[in-house]
């Protein structure tokens, strides 16, 4: 196999980690790590210039994984070099041990590895396998540091995962099952492409049962509620780069994993729709993501949750469906993925200047850190939905196609969405303005990414590039 | 094929329903741990005999690993750490046996409902009962999880639940990864396990007193 | 030729008007002193006053500002004006159109408005309580002055003030139950914007009870001679007002001639003598009332004129 | 045309941007506010050259925003009218920043924001397609949130910027499903097509009401108003003026275009909620101005009265439109809109000398001014006008809009429903409340602020302000006066505007004699501010010139009447409260009025304290309720933070059980 792009995005990763592992002194590992994201990032972004490869048995391009991919590897790599400023100080206030950066910096890698193979995988089998690879090394990075909340967070992140890994492996064989008989035995029927190709040829009852499972395990990692349990904590209590990749990745892969399936099912008639039932769980996640979001004292917490009623807003998306929906919802993706990561950067460095997580001890950010702080008011508005960020225009799509088809659903959605607003505003407000209180440490972590990915947002929002819009719109075909 | 060959791979699939049937019976942890092992030892007969009917050799690995790894080795593990943490006189379920018998009831009947609504095509006959027997092998794991407080229990239902996948994908003609997939299954127990030695998780899955885990939750409830 | 004979008319109307005023005001203290069975001062005494108090100097308190000088001139003009727009003798007069009823009752309350701040200027606690309660006066009268307009303007088809009374002088309206709430209502407003028993008491000194007279009780000399002009101008202008829509016989069009404008001259000097007859009957006849009842009093009024104009739509629909 | 004009908007965005990087000098400052003010007499120019010419209406589409629709920007001579508002306010509110900006702690706060909020504003005018008009609505709230933070170490500030916000983001979501009813689910979003959809009555309604429920809460429209009086005392002076005179007009903007321009036809019994809402506003927001104690949220309780009074006008053009009679619509909606340009000049007037006298005193409580008309003279006596003109007194212009209304109450019989024939005649009466209960507040609120005795120290050493402010409040005194004695011209200027909306005009008044208005031939009720203007003044002056020239014009200079009772304490002038006494005991109920007296027993020998107290209904019977109901649904739920794994577990168990079981049904 010659080295394409699609194999280079694999293999870097690969390599890069048992070398991470080797370098001693986690500078240059950090930086080594930033340069094995931008070769991948590099080798992704290579995708759009390059013809695309023909879909073989394991992988394969398409417009839906291509957004993903770039996306993925893009975020990969700022949050990479956020992490690279921001790590050190973890080591000096010792909360990690120079070893125990050696292997997160190894984990960093395979993550970034299972994500890409997840998203470039043409086997469901292989996509199931590489999406718990992902999870897995997570989960060990979310117990890095230790304590016993982060072990808490881990083994519960962990105990929850290994079932939602089993369920959807279920599905996933039920789905080789009803391919079996018209695909052959073997690897074919597990092949993405043939069994979307046949669809409409399986056994829709089968794909129904099949789709259960797999929605509840890979909803799972979703973080759609009532599945969401893993994703608080584990996004408080790990690192805070890898918070960002979490929320800004690793939710979007599952994401992907449920659009392949809801494809499927969608091209099959005689299949039970999916969109009510992703309907019912977006809505479920936004109004109780929103409801929690009052009562959280942890900032890293607050911002989980608002990744939970995001996910819940764009499998709303997804599940309502039509061009125009499912525009919104890849367009919401994209833009949560960057500025949830966004705000994750900008915490990492308050927590770090406030030496606290408590939001009572952190204000007036505005005041005392200016360019922190207002790039933190800018993020955390573009999530609420407020424009010039993409987040807004997805909203407009969505609530403006969904309130004339089914009025009921889209006042539920909108009162989510005020619910969250609410509360968003309230926090943003106590944090970013009023007279600063608590302890002021100097600031490490780079601001470079966090106003890249306002930029971005901001760019998208008020103009999309020309390219951009013709994948979404012919992904947003492909979805139906 | 003659039908002996599915009169016992069928025989054997429901057997393992009757074990899991058995493991929620048991309130005891040594027992159920026994019955577990005997559940992982009828599985990997099951699969063997798959192997055997369909001269599908890669599949007697996997039969080798569930009898090696979960019919011997777990279960001596979980034997010692009951022994260590000193539970095995503890009755360890939530709800009492009988209903959750009851609600296993329902789940079997649910899954077999479920699958006899599959369409029935050429040599679907046993694949379909596999899979309603698979199925509710699955369920049975979970609600074991999920009525059981003690770890080692938790465990024991988690690895039930994998028994019945590892049935299902058998089940699965020609399904490619069935090893693999074991193999990937059993180090994912084997981490769990080795999580349940080492931070002694117990109070971490449920516990008597539930100040012991609030000061291990991120936000002290108000 | 004409132009001048309609500026002439014009004229006269305002300097008619300016002129009676304080004869009526004297009147009515002449009646009212006669009813209680005292001699009283003669009719003409206001005219002594008024030329007295603007010959004496003026005493302004220390920290009074411009704003109290210039109020006296102010209110006195926009009284003055407003009275002159109120058809007395003639209708049609050539600057009639200038404003309608609604524009002349804004001009009555910008005169309040200017009292009402000139009574704050001094900073005493008098100027205080009578601007606050003036305000409130105002509050309830101005509104019940509009429904009354609205019924008119309903039934005249216009708020001119000409036109009404032309209006009401063909005899295309009849009696109407409607006109007659608006009259009272109108009857009702005029006793409290003119600070008459039972609402103020234009004779007490008492400070408690008093309102208009606490406004001006820092006025002197010529300023208060504008003042209490623009007060008796005021009664003139609601008495005449209601003359003209509700008593229009006599009033002519500005062409008729030189006889049908003395009628009308006459005829009017004998509506403002029964006017304040029967004024003075009514306030030496009922007592003043506290002060927290008025908003009663007047909401009375408003009601009425409310009422009024709904009737006219049962009375149209029927 | 509309090339210059998204040129000078494109400008303005630009130096928010620039603004950031400016360094925080004084210079700075003065130079982002002399560029606004700059800016919008461009605008404002460019709109009256609209008017007065005969330009047609043309469309840029910039590539921004929805990809496949891109930014419609385009001006009619209804986006021209109100370009010619945000011009005229945004110049003298900038001008008066160049000089009270001096005065702002954190001017790096102001000025990032002031002018994209200007330029937001302006592109909400221009908008004409679903998104961009929303994208800018809600820049709009955006940037004038910033704007309201600047003082952001007080609480009250903090609050009443979530407040704000908040509210803003409630009524963006209504605004946001009224046009998903409108564009339907194929996502029509351009105002072309959107006018020309088919849609029936019902839609229509909802649609309005919708409409109703987002712009309202924009402009303060009751029971969505609770923002006003909170974010207008927390903001700095200039920016209140902006957001009062002119964003809330930005406010009706919307409610026009969608209502009366974009839906077509409308049922006429949507017509009555409008006009109810308008007259219950205006009457309880004076009510609540004429109680309230804090200058600067007397004029935003104000604010809110005027609101209602422009949405009654609405209402009743709508009535009129609906029953086909456009002639009549026509003076309603002119009223309307004249009532707009003048709440424009005298609102952001006062909003400006409330503060300079902020300034001046460091004060906003009125218990603690008075006697400033000795002190800060100028501002005094524009400060007069301004009162004069918002208390609708002639000829000033708030007495023309005020008269335009009440002429097309008159016209009520004309209209076809019994039910509106009874209504309108009594919501005119309210109305007429509203304007003498406007009276008395500002009464109250001069002569409290300006005469009497100095109440605090701070007051009695006041200084008059400078001259860029003094200069901008002239400019709309100047504006107040002119639109009074020749109000023809303004309303021929609405006029093309009133055409779009209603589909009927007035008959131009610009030719008429003396500047008379003669709205209706038919019923010939005519009021010329010119003339009242003239004789007003030739009757005042004269009679003073001849009292002086033959009387006496002596002055003597003495103490004020004591009454014997010598006490020079200013505590003993009527105060705020004190003024408001007997409207408080009369209206207590609507405002719930509290008063207690602590009467000490005899012999006790300390002070007797009398408080009074009232309260927004809205707040006690609506939004605390709300936050109540919020708080304890979420402690409640909050409860799953904190479940064990196993439970979690269970779960995801059921709900996977749940799922399996409907599929068995469903099958």
């Amino acid at each position: 196999m010659t080295l394409d792009p699609l194999a280079l995005a694999l293999l870097v990763p690969v390599v890069a980690a048992p070398l991470l592992v080797l370098t001693p002194g986690y500078r240059a590992s950090a930086w080594l790590n930033v340069a094995a994201s931008a070769l991948t990032f590099a080798a992704a972004a290579s995708l759009f210039v390059i013809e695309r490869p023909l879909p073989g048995d394991y992988l394969h391009i398409d417009d839906l994984n291509i957004v993903f991919i770039v996306l993925n590897t893009f975020v990969g790599l700022t949050a990479a070099v956020f992490s690279a400023t921001y790590i050190g100080h973890e080591l000096e206030t010792g909360r990690v041990t120079t070893a125990s950066l050696r292997f997160y910096h190894a984990m960093y890698q395979i993550m970034m590895f299972g994500m890409n193979l997840a998203l470039m995988s043409n086997n469901i089998g292989l996509m199931w396998v590489a999406v718990e690879l992902a999870t897995l090394s997570t989960v060990l990075m979310v117990g890095l540091y230790r304590t016993n909340e982060a072990l808490e967070a881990a083994w519960k992140y962990f105990i929850l995962g290994s079932v939602g890994i089993a369920l959807a492996l279920f599905g996933t064989i039920l789905i080789y099952m009803s391919a079996q008989p018209i695909l052959g035995e073997g690897l074919p029927s597990m092949v993405w492409t043939n069994l979307i190709g046949s669809a409409a040829l399986l056994d829709p009852h089968m794909l129904n049962v099949a789709f259960v499972f797999l929605l509840v395990g890979y909803g799972t990692k979703v973080g759609l509620a009532p599945f969401h349990a893993w994703l608080p904590d584990a996004h408080a209590e790990g690192p805070t780069p890898i918070s960002a990749v979490l929320s800004g990745l690793l939710l979007n892969v599952a994401l992907y994993a449920v659009l392949r399936f809801k494809m499927l099912m969608a091209a099959n008639a005689a299949a039970v729709a999916p969109g009510p039932l992703m309907i019912g769980l977006g809505l479920l996640s936004l109004i109780f993501a929103a409801a929690m979001l009052y009562r959280r004292r942890d900032i890293k917490r607050l911002f989980a949750y608002s990744s939970i009623e995001h996910m819940g807003i764009i499998v709303f998306a997804f599940g309502m469906g039509g061009p125009l929906a499912n525009f919104a919802g890849l367009l919401h993706m994209v833009m949560h993925s960057l500025t949830k990561s966004a705000i994750f950067f900008a915490i990492g460095s308050v927590t770090q200047i406030k030496g606290t997580q408590r939001l009572a001890d952190i204000r007036g950010l505005t005041h005392s850190h200016p360019a922190l702080g207002w790039a933190l008011v800018i993020a955390v508005l573009s999530i609420a939905g407020m424009p010039p960020s993409g987040v807004f225009m997805s909203e407009f799509l969505v609530v403006t196609t969904s309130f004339s088809r089914s009025p009921i659903l889209a006042l539920i959605l909108v009162f989510g969405l005020l619910l969250a607003f609410g509360a968003l505003l309230l926090r943003l407000t106590g944090v970013a303005f009023g007279t600063p209180t608590g302890e002021d440490q100097e600031m490490h972590g780079s601001l470079v990414p966090l106003w890249l990915h306002i930029a971005l947002i901001v760019l998208i929002g008020l103009h999309m590039p020309g390219p951009m819009v013709a994948w979404f719109q012919s992904v947003a075909a492909l979805l139906g | 094929m003659h039908d002996l060959s599915f009169d016992i791979a069928h025989m054997l699939a429901g057997s393992l329903v009757l074990v899991s049937f058995m493991m929620i019976y048991q309130a005891r942890l040594y027992a159920l741990l026994n019955a577990f092992a005997m559940q992982a030892f009828l599985l990997a007969t099951a699969v063997a005999w798959q192997a055997y009917i369909r001269d599908a050799p890669h599949l007697y690995a996997s039969a080798a690993i569930a009898l090696v790894f979960k019919a011997i080795i777990v279960p001596w593990a979980l034997h010692r750490m009951v022994q260590r943490l000193g539970i095995h006189r503890e009755i360890e379920t939530v709800v009492g046996v009988v209903p959750t018998m009851l609600a296993g009831m329902g789940l079997v009947a649910l899954s077999i409902l479920l699958m006899l609504q599959l369409t029935e095509t050429a040599d679907s006959a046993l694949a379909r009962e596999d899979l309603a027997f698979s199925l509710s092998v699955i369920l049975l794991g979970i609600l074991m999880m999920v009525t059981r407080r003690n770890a080692v229990s938790q465990v024991v239902g988690f690895m039930s639940l994998e028994n019945g996948l590892i049935l299902a994908a058998t089940g699965a003609q020609g399904m490619p990864f069935v090893v693999e997939i074991s193999v990937a299954f059993s180090v994912l127990v084997a981490m769990i396990v080795i999580g349940v030695f080492l931070f002694r998780i117990r109070e971490r899955f449920d516990s008597v007193d539930t100040e012991a885990i609030e000061q291990f939750r991120g936000e002290k409830q108000a | 030729m004409e132009l001048i004979g309609a500026f002439l008319l014009q004229g006269l109307q305002m300097i008619v008007v300016l002129a009676l005023a304080p004869g009526l005001t004297g009147l009515v203290r002449k009646i009212k002193a006669r009813l209680t069975r005292h001699r009283g001062a003669p009719v003409l005494q206001p005219y002594r006053d008024l030329w007295r108090l603007s010959r004496k100097e003026v005493v302004l308190a220390d920290n009074a500002s411009w704003l109290f000088r210039v109020s006296p001139y102010m209110i006195f003009a926009a009284t003055w004006v407003a009275a002159a727009l109120v058809p007395t003798f003639a209708i049609g007069l050539y600057f009639s159109w200038t404003a309608d009823l609604i524009a002349i009752v804004a001009l009555l309350g910008s005169a309040r408005f200017f009292l009402a701040l000139a009574g704050m200027d001094v900073g005493t606690s008098f100027g205080g309580i009578g601007a606050s309660r003036e305000m409130m006066i105002g509050a309830f009268a101005e509104p019940a002055m509009l429904l009354m307009v609205f019924t008119v303007a309903l039934v005249a088809g216009s708020t001119q003030l000409s036109n009404v009374a032309a209006f009401m002088q063909s005899d295309a309206v009849g009696i109407r139950v409607s006109l007659g709430m608006a009259m009272i209502a109108l009857i009702i407003v005029a006793l409290a914007e003119n600070a008459r028993i039972p609402v103020d008491n234009p004779a007490t000194h008492l400070e408690l009870t008093m309102v208009h007279e606490a406004m001006v009780l820092e006025y002197s000399g010529r300023h208060l001679a504008m003042i209490e002009i623009a007060a008796s101008l005021k009664l003139i202008l609601y008495i005449s007002l209601i003359g003209a829509i509700f008593l229009p016989f006599g009033i002519g069009p500005a062409s008729t001639g030189i006889f049908g404008l003395a009628l009308g001259l006459a005829l009017f000097l004998g509506k403002l003598a029964g006017a304040s007859l029967l004024l003075a009957v009514f306030e030496t006849s009922i007592a003043k009332m506290r002060v927290f009842r008025v908003p009663e009093f007047l909401g009375a009024a408003l009601m009425l004129g409310l009422l009024g104009t709904l009737l006219l739509f049962v009375s149209r629909s029927l | 045309m509309i090339d210059t004009v998204v040129g000078i908007v494109a400008a303005l965005l630009a130096l928010s941007l620039v603004a950031t990087m400016l360094p925080k000098t004084l210079a700075s400052a003065t130079l982002v506010y002399a560029i606004s003010a700059a800016g919008c007499i461009l605008l404002a120019a460019a709109a009256i050259a609209f008017l007065a010419g005969s330009a047609v209406p043309r469309t840029v589409v910039l590539p921004i925003g929805l990809p496949w629709l891109g930014a419609h920007l385009g001006m009619d001579a209804l986006s021209a009218v109100f370009l010619l508002l945000l011009g005229v306010g945004g110049a003298a509110a900038s001008l008066y920043a160049v000089g009270y900006g001096r005065h702002e702690a954190e001017p790096h706060r102001i000025l990032p924001f002031y002018p994209g909020f200007l330029g937001a504003m302006a592109v909400v005018v221009l908008a004409q397609d679903a998104f961009t008009f929303l994208l800018s609505w809600e820049v709009m709230s955006l940037l004038s949130w910033a704007l309201v933070l600047p003082h952001h170490h007080a609480d009250a500030t903090r609050r009443a910027s979530f407040v704000y916000l908040t509210m803003a983001g409630f009524g963006a979501m209504t605004l946001l499903l009224a046009f998903g009813l409108m564009a339907g689910s194929a996502g029509a979003y351009d105002f072309a097509s959107i006018r020309e959809m088919e849609r029936g009555t019902t839609l229509a309604a909802v649609i309005v009401i919708l409409m109703l429920v987002g712009a309202g809460s924009k402009a303060g429209l009751m029971p969505l108003h609770v923002w006003l009086p909170v974010a207008h005392p927390a903001a700095p002076s200039h920016v209140s003026a902006l957001m009062s005179g002119v964003m809330t007009k930005i406010a009706i903007y919307g409610f026009v275009r969608v209502v009366f321009d974009l839906l077509g036809p409308v049922p006429w019994w949507i017509s009555p909620p409008v006009i109810l809402l308008g007259s219950i506003t205006a009457v309880m927001g004076i009510l609540h101005a004429i109680n309230d104690g804090d200058s600067k949220r007397i004029l935003a309780w104000s604010t809110i009265e005027n609101i209602g009074v422009i949405f009654a006008a609405l209402g009743l053009a709508l009535a009129f439109k609906s029953g086909a009679m456009p002639g009549l619509a026509a003076l309603a909606m002119t009223a309307a809109l004249v009532h707009a340009m003048n709440h424009m000049a005298f609102k952001s007037l006062l909003f400006m000398v409330a503060g300079a006298v902020l300034n001046a005193t460091g004060r906003r409580d009125l218990d603690a001014l008075g006697g400033l008309i000795g002190r800060m003279p100028v501002t005094a006596f524009l400060a007069l006008v301004g009162v004069m003109a918002i208390s609708a007194l002639p000829p000033l212009n708030g007495f023309v809009s005020e008269w335009l209304l009440f002429q097309s109450v008159l016209q009520s019989p004309q209209l076809p429903q019994p039910g509106l024939q009874f209504l309108v005649p009594a919501a005119g009466g309210i109305l007429a409340l509203t304007a003498a209960l406007a009276a008395a507040a500002f009464v109250r609120f001069y002569g409290i602020t300006f005469l009497g005795r100095p109440r605090s120290e701070a007051a009695g050493t006041a200084t008059e302000v400078d001259r860029w402010s003094l200069g901008a409040m002239a400019g709309l005194v100047a504006l107040c006066v002119l639109a009074g004695i020749f109000p023809g011209l303004l309303i021929d200027f609405v006029g093309p505007a009133v055409g779009i909306a209603t589909g009927g005009q007035l008959a131009a008044q610009g030719g008429n004699a003396f500047a008379t208005l003669l709205p209706l031939a038919r019923v010939d009720s005519s009021y010329s501010g010119l003339l009242v203007m003239a004789f007003v003044a030739i009757a005042g002056g004269g009679a003073a010139w001849v009292v002086h020239r033959t009387a006496s014009r002596a002055v003597r200079r003495g103490p004020a009447w004591d009454c014997g009772f010598p006490n020079a304490d200013p505590i003993t002038q009527y105060g705020g409260g004190s003024f408001a006494q007997p409207l408080r005991r009369t209206f207590g109920a609507v405002i719930a009025a509290r008063e207690t007296v602590d009467m000490p027993a005899p012999g006790d020998n300390r002070p007797a304290r009398h408080t009074a107290s009232t309260a927004d209904l809205a707040w006690r019977h609506v939004y605390d309720p709300l936050v109540a109901l919020v708080d304890s649904a979420t402690s409640r739920a909050n409860a799953l933070q904190f479940l064990t794994i196993r439970r979690y577990l269970s779960l995801v168990f059921g709900a996977l059980i749940i799922l399996l079981v409907g599929l068995a049904i469903w099958n």
